[in-house]
């Protein structure tokens, strides 16, 4: 019986039924379907130990008292510490994805030098800091020859670069300007105020924030969105009263009692309207300009003139007014993106017509904490110096450039007001050495990149963010060993300073810290563990209204361009310093960013003004550059202003950032304030064209 | 060439020409089998559909094809059960219709689905109360009878029915016929149905939710009435399209006309209930959850032009038509009122899967569109060509037509 | 009807958002993706080895494709300036008493059948047919279009807690799910009944981030529990009540607008505050 | 017409007979062996020479402060003992050469490893006996080879989910999908 054809398939056919009496046919069946369960290329997770380690983190401006979530000593996870009064367990947009960030793209992963335009090779530490230390040495002698900008203005970790600097000869350290800057400026040189000026917002019962986005962007947010928190208990009626003004119904506004629509550049002239009518109604102050602050706001600055400067209507403005003088503790809470001490100082001094400075749910001086650095600049000079008046100096060749620029933890490249202006500043410099943890635009273009530690593989302190109404000390330990070649940046400059031949008086930055603990009062170990060291107690002194200044600075610049400029910062989106992260491009609106234009927005009244509509492609033109954007149409921005969005347009960092939108900094004006002379770009105006 | 294959007595075009033909079916072929491609190894991302329309072109297809198939469990009701005889010169087109809508729908299914690997949970962990698991197990189940039913046809095949085993076995499988033919009306219906149902019991969106009889929402009959009463006339359509392409007639007028007639009487009975329903969802279910009949329409996509002609142009007007003798009986007026009367049901079965998810139930959601691309067009259109591939290839060389003998007899 | 009878549950945990204080900050959303393993939208599968057929993935501006598990809406009372205003309403999955996804899952890949009432969701039993999606009308369930991609290194970053869903499958919020597991096993170990959770020992990330305190978990049924008082107070209302959908998830608002974009109501009609 | 009788004939059924036994027999034996590769531990960790050492088995395998278990000893754990060698085993020179020096971790192949979608409590299911489960690992010198389904990744003990299903059932345990799964 020889094998034909039809044999063959009956043979296979019977091969075939065979087959199904074996477990080969169900079994595979079964194993394809638990294949799909665990394919190889899907990751798996890490098994081991769960705990959470307290530290602090900087990505946001103010900085959170975290808790690291770790897996087997690996971090994943942050939330929010709840035995830390800056937290209360709360977190904030960026901060929440600090474990993402620790591992994110834009990392630099080792020392890098620039070898031609866009090029880099990495570099070992000791070639690397042997490069810096020349360029020091021949920098040296001569105020002027270097530069060091700290994007961190509450960190231990400035006294060891101004000490640093000082021992150079040089007097240029900077901090990046904001809200710090400006108050502490305002505070101290316009009103002759003392300690670091804060606001008591938990204890108060009503509060008015004149451009203070706090329960969003502004000053120690988490702990703002928690004073609100205790104020509003769930299902009850509210213990306080948020009143929110400025141009734009930001996310504060949302929540608040009350918005009060003020045009961009008028937070001035709207507290100096209200301290009109509180004196009128008999408010006073022993303040030794009184009486000249009085005659300035009863003249310049009555109800009608203050409609006029910004838009607020009489009725409105006598309505805040009164609830402001209906509450027990009242207190105003001014701040503004954009500089300049006008702002600051109509607010403090509406606070101190209310009676409310050093009060309980009041402002507050408070005190600071001794310096541990001998030769570290004091709070006061550094605040005192402003950058962004510097840079451009620098830029018209008004001022000589720098030999070595050093950046830490700052993008002035990015975000700086006018910023095509502060980079070319800046890239006038001879030599740009940039300690970021991050591939930003400023590391991006120097000449050489000296990698930071993410916060949670460092030791870093946070000392009364600006805004906390009582003095608080934080302390942040590693979490976890660092998986890259980078090296704390104090620790770098302590090691350079010895090989400058330099005595600083501390060997390791860990050892400043164990000095400014010891110096506070406070207990390392239970600092370490995520305490709050917290003192009550305020600086007392009596201040003055600033009427001197505010009777040059208050009234709001001459528009250059029809439409007003509200620059809106929103954390999930980043900050000046850290772009948008991994995670957060999901929680940015479709009415925010579009592929990869973002979105301005418009009243309707405006848009017709300007004759466009939603989703128009617009081009906005300022003094010294341009956007381009797609408009959105939202009833809550005054006419005559469009409110543009901070964090977009970075060109350097991740795909999470990289040519996401404009950078809105390009089109804002920075101008020197009259009165104060310090740098503003509030109330910038723009020409908006349809493309 | 390949005359030996042809059934007794019938004429067919060169078989060069049936190649380039074939070739041309191909190109689609090939164009949908490069999208499955695409999407089995990308993810069914690199489709137009989305979080809202989860449900898209695919299942809208698959809906059409299945109620547009269903002339083959109604038509071998009609012929085996109620014994209509004349449907023999029609039955073989309709169960390779059927076949051809229900195995075109089964594979674009497995592309549907995010997890073709795990298609068999259906029958190891079915829920019963999912009106999908129904669906599921009717829809394979009934594409088995569908095989059973055009096995015989294929051993017919003048080759293949020289072999004695075939023979018989075809003969055998003749004889019981009626026996599968129930299973299948019992299968199919209820399928059907259950596709109905699917829309009927989703709580959660007014659009589709309906109140009903027992565990059955009424979609659940109206989906069973409006299968048959598009079914038997796209049959009539489909074989008309073939006349038009071979150039032959292949059935007589007169079944067509009863198929249109059967049609046309339950498309009567369809719109009377369809629009009872309409009216009882408009008028009495839509307020009770706050919402009114123009709040169920948005602009010129999903405006209410798609409901009036669903239900007048392509309901009320084609069932009257395909009712009146005068109108049936004249070729063009059947063909119209058979198109219009598929339209309406592709429109229902369209409305039913993307405007019920469309339209946003929370207040402060916005509507959404949704426009398929092309890796949804290429395996529809993969289908359609897999469908135009069997039916040549049957109608080439099985003997589908008992009356194409006679009826082209010179 | 098919979906009858809701199953009777001596826990039932619950949500309860305070619309008036949620800022809209984004902080519950970038903690639950980290929570549950949601990877970053990245456009591009870069170590992919047929590059040729690979194809370029969604940008996370296109909100029709992103998994928010849970999803912050902008409410507007559309009115024009100045009398706008704005809130903020954070959906997570409502957990439904009746749920309308359940009853149509046809390989029961999602139920409501343990002791809390959590609406279940098994991503390996999960055939990806999206009909759960469909049925839904909060929108909270999701699909993965694609494999999740973390650039590289990313990956080590991933929290224990959730495993990692391959594409072609829906996935949604689950209250956090296996913090519920891990605070029974908490209980086991330090003696306390773990069918009698304390309050605090479970909460989901999004309610432990919330800088502001907006949002409130517990067991509904439990007097003792906040959350039982909240939904039971003159500001509480649920979203589409009128369904019948009876979700888990109740709202706080002191704001008529608000509470009237809650459910569809007819031109006469006027929301009232919920009766219990 | 000789073929065709052929056919018809015992000689029809005979092949089929043939291709079905073969198949049969082929596939049962062949199959389990293609299915699943055998490997060996990383390091042959001898229970009885550490029991012999009086260490109990808690010392390794315990409940951590939160209810988890800690089934595998860390380095650390191990770094106890072993910072230098306590013995002329060679296993033991292995692990301190290639693991713990390089501070890498042992990568153990478990043999009742769960996937990620599964959550096991090891506190809830405290009452029950280790080997009710686990092989008697502690009595072995050698630990017994590892057998690795090739297309699913898993052990071949794996517990299925009928097995845990099963048991819930009989105790009364709650089978609702989560009780199980994340």
């Amino acid at each position: 019986m020889g094998l034909n054809r039809r044999r063959f398939i009956t043979f296979a056919v019977g091969g075939a039924v065979g087959s199904l009496f074996t477990p080969v046919i169900w079994k595979l069946t079964d194993d394809v379907s638990i294949w799909t369960q665990n394919w190889g290329w899907i990751p798996r997770l890490k098994k081991g130990a769960d705990s959470a380690v307290p530290t602090v983190s900087k990505l946001c401006a103010s900085g959170c008292a975290v808790k690291v979530e770790t897996v087997g000593g690996a971090p994943y996870g942050t939330k929010g510490n709840k035995d830390n009064p800056l937290s209360g367990g709360g977190i904030c947009p960026l901060c929440a994805s600090g474990a993402q960030l620790m591992n994110s793209p834009a990392r630099v992963k080792g020392p890098m030098k620039k070898t031609g335009e866009g090029k880099y090779d990495p570099v070992s530490w000791d070639e690397a800091l042997e490069v810096l230390a020349a360029k020091l040495k021949s920098a040296a002698g001569g105020d002027g020859k270097a530069l060091f900008i700290s994007g961190d203005d509450s960190g231990t970790a400035n006294e060891v670069f101004s000490a640093f600097m000082a021992k150079l000869g040089q007097s240029g350290f900077y901090y990046m300007p904001g809200e710090a800057q400006a108050a502490g400026r305002a505070w101290r040189e316009t009103m002759n105020g003392s300690g670091q000026v804060g606001f008591d917002i938990e204890d108060s019962d009503c509060v008015l924030f004149i451009g203070a986005d706090a329960l969003d962007s502004w000053g120690p947010t988490v702990r703002n969105q928690k004073a609100f928190d205790a104020t509003h208990p769930l299902g009850a009626e509210a213990a306080a009263k948020y009143v929110y003004a400025g141009p734009v119904q930001t996310r504060t506004a949302a929540v608040c009692d009350k918005w009060v629509p003020v045009a961009p550049g008028g937070a001035a002239a709207f507290a100096l309207g209200l301290a009109a009518i509180l004196i009128k109604n008999g408010a006073s102050a022993s303040a030794a300009d009184f009486a000249e602050f009085k005659s300035l706001v009863l003249a310049k600055f009555t109800p009608g003139q203050v409609e006029k400067m910004t838009g607020v209507k009489a009725a409105v403005l006598a309505d805040v007014a009164k609830t402001l003088m209906e509450a027990q503790r009242p207190v105003v809470v001014p701040g503004a993106l954009g500089g300049g001490a006008a702002g600051f100082a109509a607010g403090a001094a509406l606070n101190v017509l209310l009676g409310r400075f050093n009060a309980k749910g009041g402002m507050v001086a408070l005190p600071q904490a001794p310096k541990v650095v001998s030769g570290a600049m004091g709070p006061a000079q550094a605040l005192g110096n402003d950058l962004a008046g510097y840079l451009a100096a620098v830029a018209a060749g008004k001022a000589k450039a720098p030999e070595v620029a050093m950046v830490y933890e700052a993008n002035p490249v990015y975000a700086l007001p006018q910023a095509e202006t502060m980079s070319a500043g800046l890239a006038k410099a001879g030599f740009v050495v940039s300690f970021s943890t991050y591939l930003d635009e400023t590391a991006a273009g120097a000449d050489l990149i000296l990698p930071a530690p993410h916060p949670y593989e460092r030791f870093d302190d946070l000392q009364t963010p600006y805004g906390l109404g009582r003095f608080t000390y934080c302390l942040g330990a590693p979490v976890a060993e660092p998986q890259l070649d980078v090296r704390s940046t104090p620790d770098v400059i302590l090691g350079l300073a010895a090989k400058l031949g330099q005595d600083l008086g501390f060997e390791t930055f860990e050892d400043v810290l164990k000095a400014k603990v010891e110096a506070i009062g406070g207990n390392w170990d239970e600092l370490a563990a995520g305490a709050a060291f917290t003192r009550s107690g305020q600086v007392s002194g009596g201040v003055s209204l600033g009427a001197a200044t505010l009777g040059q600075a208050a009234f709001p610049a001459k528009a250059t361009a029809p439409v007003a400029v509200a620059p809106v910062m929103r954390l999930n989106v980043g900050s000046g310093h850290v772009a948008t992260p991994p995670h957060n491009p999901t929680t940015i609106r479709d009415t925010e960013l579009k592929g990869s234009v973002m979105c301005v927005q418009v009243c309707k009244a405006t848009a017709k003004q300007l004759g466009v509509s939603e989703g128009s492609k617009v081009k906005l033109t300022g003094a010294g550059g341009e956007c381009k954007a797609l408009v959105h149409v939202f009833e809550g921005v005054m006419p005559g202003v469009v409110a543009v969005p901070l964090g977009f347009g970075h060109t350097a960092w991740d795909e999470f950032s990289k040519g996401k939108g404009d950078n809105v900094n390009k089109i804002l004006t920075a101008r020197i304030e009259p009165g104060s002379g310090l740098t503003t770009w509030a109330g910038s105006t723009v020409n908006v064209a349809k493309m | 060439m390949d005359s030996k294959l042809f059934p007794e007595g019938v004429q067919r075009c060169s078989l060069g020409k049936f190649m380039l033909w074939l070739g041309a079916v191909g190109v689609f072929l090939l164009w949908g089998i490069y999208a499955a491609f695409i999407i089995l190894y990308n993810g069914i991302g690199v489709t137009g559909l989305d979080n809202y329309f989860g449900f898209g072109l695919w299942i809208t297809f698959d809906l059409a094809v299945i109620a547009l198939g269903a002339g083959a469990f109604f038509t071998g009701f009609l012929k085996y059960i109620l014994k209509i005889d004349q449907l023999k010169n029609i039955v073989n087109l309709t169960v390779i219709i059927g076949f051809i809508c229900y195995s075109g729908a089964m594979l674009v299914l497995t592309l549907d689905i995010g997890q073709p690997g795990r298609a068999w949970f259906g029958y190891w962990h079915p829920n019963v109360h999912s009106m999908l698991t129904e669906v599921i197990f009717c829809i394979t189940c009934y594409c088995m009878v569908l095989i059973i039913e055009y096995l015989p046809l294929i051993f017919e095949q003048k080759q293949l029915n020289r072999i004695p085993f075939l023979r018989h076995l075809a003969h055998n499988m003749h004889v019981n016929m009626a026996l599968f033919v129930g299973v299948g009306t019992y299968l199919s219906t209820f399928h059907q149905g259950s596709l109905g149902g699917m829309y009927g019991v989703l709580i959660g969106r007014p659009y589709a939710f309906r109140e009903g009889f027992f565990i059955w929402p009424w979609t659940f009959f109206l989906f069973v009435l409006s299968a048959v009463a598009s079914g038997p006339v796209f049959a009539v359509l489909i074989c008309t399209l073939l006349e038009k392409v071979s150039g032959k007639k292949l059935v007589e007028y007169k079944v067509k006309s009863l198929m249109g007639k059967i049609a046309g009487s339950m498309l009567c009975l369809y719109m009377f209930f369809k629009l009872l329903d309409t009216w009882a969802w408009a008028t009495g279910y839509l307020p009770s959850v706050g919402l009114t009949f123009d709040e169920m329409f948005y602009g010129n996509i999903y405006g209410k032009w798609l409901m009036w002609s669903e239900l007048f142009l392509c309901g009320v007007i084609p069932a009257i038509m395909l009712i009146t003798p005068a109108i049936r009986n004249r070729p063009s007026l059947l063909y119209l009122a058979a198109i219009l009367d598929c339209c309406g049901i592709v429109i229902n079965r369209y409305v039913f899967t993307v405007q019920t998810i469309a339209l946003p139930v929370l207040p402060f959601d916005n509507w959404q569109t949704y426009v398929p691309n092309w890796a949804e067009w290429a395996p529809s259109f993969m289908i359609l060509a897999y469908g135009a591939l069997v039916l040549s290839l049957s109608y080439r060389y099985l003997p589908v037509f008992p009356q194409e003998h006679r009826l082209n007899a010179k | 009807m098919s979906h009858g009878h809701a199953k009777e549950f001596k826990v039932r945990w619950g949500m309860v958002v305070d619309v008036d204080k949620c800022t809209g900050c984004g902080a519950c959303m970038v903690a639950c993706q980290v929570e549950n393993n949601i990877s970053p939208m990245v456009r591009q599968d870069k170590e992919n080895y047929l590059p040729s057929m690979t194809f370029e993935r969604d940008d996370p501006s296109n909100k029709m494709r992103t998994l928010t598990w849970l999803m912050v809406y902008e409410l507007s009372n559309r009115k024009d300036y100045p009398d706008h205003e704005v809130a903020f309403l954070p959906r997570p999955c409502m957990q439904c008493g009746n749920p309308a996804c359940v009853p149509v899952c046809p390989v029961v890949a999602t139920d409501k059948n343990e002791e809390g009432g959590i609406v279940s969701q098994i991503y390996p039993r999960c055939i990806g047919c999206r009909y759960c999606m469909a049925a839904c009308p909060y929108h909270a369930r999701y699909f993965n279009w694609f494999d999740p991609i973390w650039p590289k290194g990313m990956d080590k970053a991933l929290s224990p807690r959730t495993s990692v869903r391959p594409r072609g499958v829906v996935e949604k919020c689950n209250f956090c799910h296996t913090r519920f597991l891990k605070a029974k096993e908490r209980a086991r170990q330090e003696g306390i009944d773990p069918n009698e959770l304390p309050e605090g020992y479970y909460t989901p990330a999004c309610v432990e981030v919330c800088p502001t305190g907006a949002i409130t978990f517990g067991d509904l049924n439990n007097p003792e529990h906040k959350v039982h008082q909240l939904a039971h107070g003159k500001y509480a209302f649920r979203l589409l009540e009128k369904l019948g959908l009876d979700p888990q998830v109740y709202y706080l608002t002191k704001r008529d607008w608000v509470r009237k974009q809650g459910d569809n109501y007819l031109a006469n009609e006027e929301p009232h505050a919920k009766k219990h | 017409m000789e073929e065709k009788r052929a056919s018809k004939g015992s000689g029809g059924a005979i092949p089929f007979l043939i291709g079905f036994v073969l198949s049969a027999v082929f596939l049962w034996i062949i199959f389990p062996q293609v299915i699943y590769c055998q490997k060996d531990q990383p390091i042959r960790f001898s229970h009885t020479v550490h029991k012999e050492q009086g260490m109990e088995c808690s010392g390794c395998h315990f409940f951590r402060e939160d209810g988890s278990y800690a089934g595998l000893p860390s380095n650390e754990q191990c770094a106890e003992c072993h910072t230098d060698l306590m013995g002329q085993d060679p296993a033991e020179a292995k692990y301190v050469k290639e693991f713990l020096e390089k501070g890498r971790a042992v990568p153990w192949l478990i043999y009742q490893y769960q996937p990620d979608n599964v959550y096991f409590s090891h506190k809830a299911h405290d009452g029950f006996e280790c080997t009710d489960c686990h092989p008697n690992l502690g009595d072995s010198d050698t630990p017994p080879p590892h057998y690795r389904n090739v297309i699913t990744g898993y052990s071949k003990q794996t517990m299925k989910m009928w097995q845990c299903e099963r048991c819930h059932a009989e105790g009364g345990v709650s089978n609702a999908c989560y009780v199980c799964h994340k």
